[in-house]
């Protein structure tokens, strides 16, 4: 037992990804708060952006079910149109966008729209939001997802979201500027592209989780870069900024 | 609003229900296009959250061209999926896009663009399942450099809900927008449903909070709460426990036709919607006050 | 704004002074250029008064894009028509465009289009002219259909002049806009000229009013007055006199050069620039009030 | 002499092409007051637009150097930006455009560019301003020129805005639109199109003109439509209007 949860520990994770300064396109649930713990440690000047038409500094004061919820618009830097906000990111403004995912494939590839075939899907997903425009814009991209075999597979059926295609230089070579995928946080591991192929690695272990598991739980041959580290424990400063965002304790179970 | 509906609104024409993605969803709309049984529509709308699941759920819909349908509280919308995946009650065909892509398709459509060179949607299968997309290079770059052409979106009616409009439909908007703005002048027709009338001089006021001017719109129904259960900036809270009952409620068929027959096919209007909802919607009510700073227009 | 433009801008840079056409016009960093001697500079505006005609007697002007130069109400802009003429001081190219076609190359070089296709400039010789554009057909029409493609327009810095905004670069921007948001957010740099610094809380108060939030601006002079001779609604009414005898004194190029020694050169900055025309200012300053009505943005 | 002057009798002139309801690209000075006018008398609800972002249905109360002046902008309908107002031309939704020129050619194509040769032009004019815009893509084109040899030319050195082209369907096959010029309201009679060429015929002649002084002053053999009326007089009330809109008497004299 830890003074943390398991989600918690991916909030916290999430919320190094994003350095000082930076302008994100963050999502709903779990980024927004991991957006929050990074303005109240290391990166007090990061801006988020909402892709209906939000820009905020702090987080929103009370808890929000969606980004157009009066809160995430109160004192917000600006509430605009979509265009004007999606447009940064179309024109390379943006530093990072998080988005998650109903399966990821091994070159961070996500799909979102349709599980088995498109004109007779056995699941119709919800379908992509603008997560294909930030994964294809944004300079780096954050994914979060929960670890599981039936969700990190293979090869996806659909790319909502492209992340680096068949892998290699596919990525560059569509013409997608933004770098892609540089981490995927599940509830177990930290993934990373590696080497040439930019083919996702096991990058560090969540503590009280084992290299079998992972492996166990991934539903490709997963490899792991030089050196698996273990996912670093939160701090107290991270943990006492999580309290102070999470007050009713929504991730703490 | 009835009788704009009824004049407005033909079968098998495209329609934009809410371009603001979560807020602002003209869901009294959706309910009268319910209760007059449209039929063959082409829903157009970026995210619209249960709207566009109810018309797929009532066989109002022939068509979706959107980026996301589903309900926001509740993941998956139940009727989108089985019309997806097992045509009931009617197949549906979708335009997937992104909703940065329907957004430019959008912009075309209203600002005279035939269509649109993107990036942002490259990489994507949308590219391929979207008959609408092609692929193209940049004519202008000396290198290769690939462009997802997107045509113009030019929908035949658009609903939209505001804070407050005047008689003649010159409308106050604000909060985030989504894409209100180019939605609605993208569509031949335009119906406002306002939270509030108010006389032309408070309009006039501050004619940069106008979005939609007057003059573009064909009906003005005065309609409080049109947005429930979606929030409206300064006006209503969003109903999240409306949203979490729906996706109990509407598993199965017939668990959606009792929904839509206690919430809108046995309602005449949406003043009896209101009624029904009663203190529920009072405690969705904004009272309190965040007043911006006022802008001065003065010229002497 | 002295460090301001001794920072951000360079020789041969692309310039935005301008984008809201008639109004709001930064002239205030106009006459700095001109103090600072910048060479080479591309102008771009689409309609920007004087104060290119202004830049280019002052020899500071390599390049002119835009749609219009001259003076709006005197007719000719001097210093233009001889530097196109008979190349005095230096020749300049000029690219020419017309509003709405540099309208779409600033939106395009602000949200990442690499060009837009156009009808609204066909049949216009600008397309000769201008060798940044191309006729092409739509490749998705089933019928030849000509557009003329026109490049993103992404220009190193933009100024612009706003009624009000915090020492972060948060601005509030009220009256027509013409370009301001496009070409502010096209640019590499954003340099706002405010006619009042106010503290965070009155921007954040609105945010629907906010054009340019602060994230994206390089530096926030605080400069009354910036736009003169041109009006900035609520604020400053237009000096039309100002323009006239701009006109009159500017005919030949030692006469401009004695108007911009006397305005410009041999007053060190803004501050002696508004002592100069002392009453004459403060006439135009508006002081009475038409208020907007107030947005209520509150929560509960 | 009449109870009116010339440019008086040119606005009324051109209030007349203004219909109840339309939506109308107003430029400065002599069609704003032809707008004014009109919204006066026959064409109470028609919309007024500007360029630079304004649309408003009852004219400017105070007098404007600028269409961004104050006065055009207290009031107003709609205060925005350029895309917006001019996107409404380019999509198809305005009915009507005033233009003036430097020179006008038999097609009633419009040079406000160079004079001469482009490389090295006798005289450089200010440019297009909306003006190609609002010529390529408004259903009809409202033309204003002083009527001059010089500026009523055979062809003009540089199509700024285009007309007809070369005349006949040659407007059409560049995928323009508009209807085109329509009329072009000068200082000593109105010219329409007509005939298959759609070149500029005489159409009216203003009062105390004559048929040859007109000639004499057009830079090209004008030809005259079958029946070559007397532009009508100002009515009582059309003269109200205008004297209740030009208060100062501006465009008495």
């Amino acid at each position: 037992m830890h003074d943390y949860s398991t989600q918690e520990l991916m909030i916290i994770a999430a919320a190094r990804e994003i350095n000082d300064g930076e302008r994100i396109f963050v999502g709903m649930r779990l980024p927004i708060t991991a957006y929050g713990v990074a303005r109240l440690t290391h990166a007090p000047n990061a801006v988020g952006l909402f892709e209906s038409g939000v820009a905020r500094y702090a987080p929103a004061e009370d808890m929000i079910y969606t980004m157009c919820d009066g809160p995430n618009q109160l004192g917000a830097a600006w509430t605009t149109g979509l265009i004007q906000i999606m447009g940064l990111l179309s024109g390379g403004r943006i530093h990072a966008g998080f988005i998650g995912g109903a399966e990821i494939d091994r070159f961070g590839n996500i799909n979102t729209s349709y599980i088995g075939d498109i004109a007779a899907p056995k699941v119709k997903l919800p379908g992509s939001g603008g997560a294909p425009d930030i994964a294809a814009m944004a300079e780096r991209l954050i994914i979060i997802i929960n670890h599981q075999k039936h969700r990190l597979v293979e090869k996806v059926d659909f790319i909502t979201s492209p992340g680096f295609l068949d892998g290699g230089d596919a990525r560059e070579r569509a013409g997608l500027s933004g770098a892609g995928p540089q981490v995927v946080i599940t509830d177990r591991a930290i993934l990373r592209p590696h080497g040439p192929e930019n083919e996702l690695h096991l990058a560090a272990i969540h503590p009280d989780h084992t290299l079998e598991e992972v492996i166990e739980n991934t539903g490709w041959d997963l490899k792991s870069i030089p050196e698996v580290a273990q996912t670093a424990a939160p701090s107290a400063e991270e943990l006492a900024a999580l309290h102070q965002i999470d007050k009713e304790g929504f991730w703490r179970s | 609003m009835q009788e704009a509906i009824a004049e407005f609104v033909h079968d098998g024409d495209s329609v934009v229900l809410g371009a603001a993605l979560e807020n602002a969803i003209p869901f009294a709309a959706t309910h009268e296009l319910i209760r007059q049984e449209r039929r063959n529509l082409n829903v157009i709308a970026p995210i619209s959250d249960i709207s566009t699941d109810m018309l797929i759920g009532a066989g109002c819909v022939a068509e979706v061209t959107g980026a996301w349908v589903g309900n926001v509280s509740g993941g998956m919308g139940h009727n989108f999926r089985r019309a997806a995946e097992s045509g009931q009650p009617n197949p549906i065909r979708i335009y997937d896009y992104s909703n940065f892509s329907i957004g430019m398709a959008f912009f075309a459509g209203a600002y005279g663009l035939p269509y649109v060179p993107l990036k942002s949607i490259l990489g994507s299968d949308i590219v391929k399942s979207n008959p609408r997309m092609k692929m193209a290079e940049n004519p202008l770059a000396d290198e290769p450099e690939p462009v997802v052409l997107v045509p113009a979106l030019k929908p035949d009616i658009a609903f939209l809900v505001v804070q407050r409009a005047d008689r003649n439909g010159n409308s106050h908007i604000w909060g985030s927008t989504g894409l209100t703005q180019e939605a609605s002048i993208a569509a031949e027709k335009i119906i406002v449903l306002a939270d509030e009338i108010v006389e032309p001089e408070v309009i006039a006021s501050d004619p940069s909070r106008v979005l939609i001017p007057g003059f573009g719109v064909n009906a003005v129904c005065h309609i409080p709460a049109a947005c429930h259960p979606a929030p409206l900036i300064g006006r209503w809270r969003r109903d999240n426990v409306f949203f979490h009952d729906y996706h109990k409620e509407t598993r199965a068929p017939e668990e959606f036709d009792r929904w839509c027959d206690e919430w809108v096919r046995d309602l005449p209007d949406h003043a009896a919607y209101r009624a029904k909802l009663g203190g529920q919607l009072e405690e969705l009510r904004i009272t309190g006050e965040a007043l911006s700073a006022p802008a001065n227009y003065a010229t002497e």
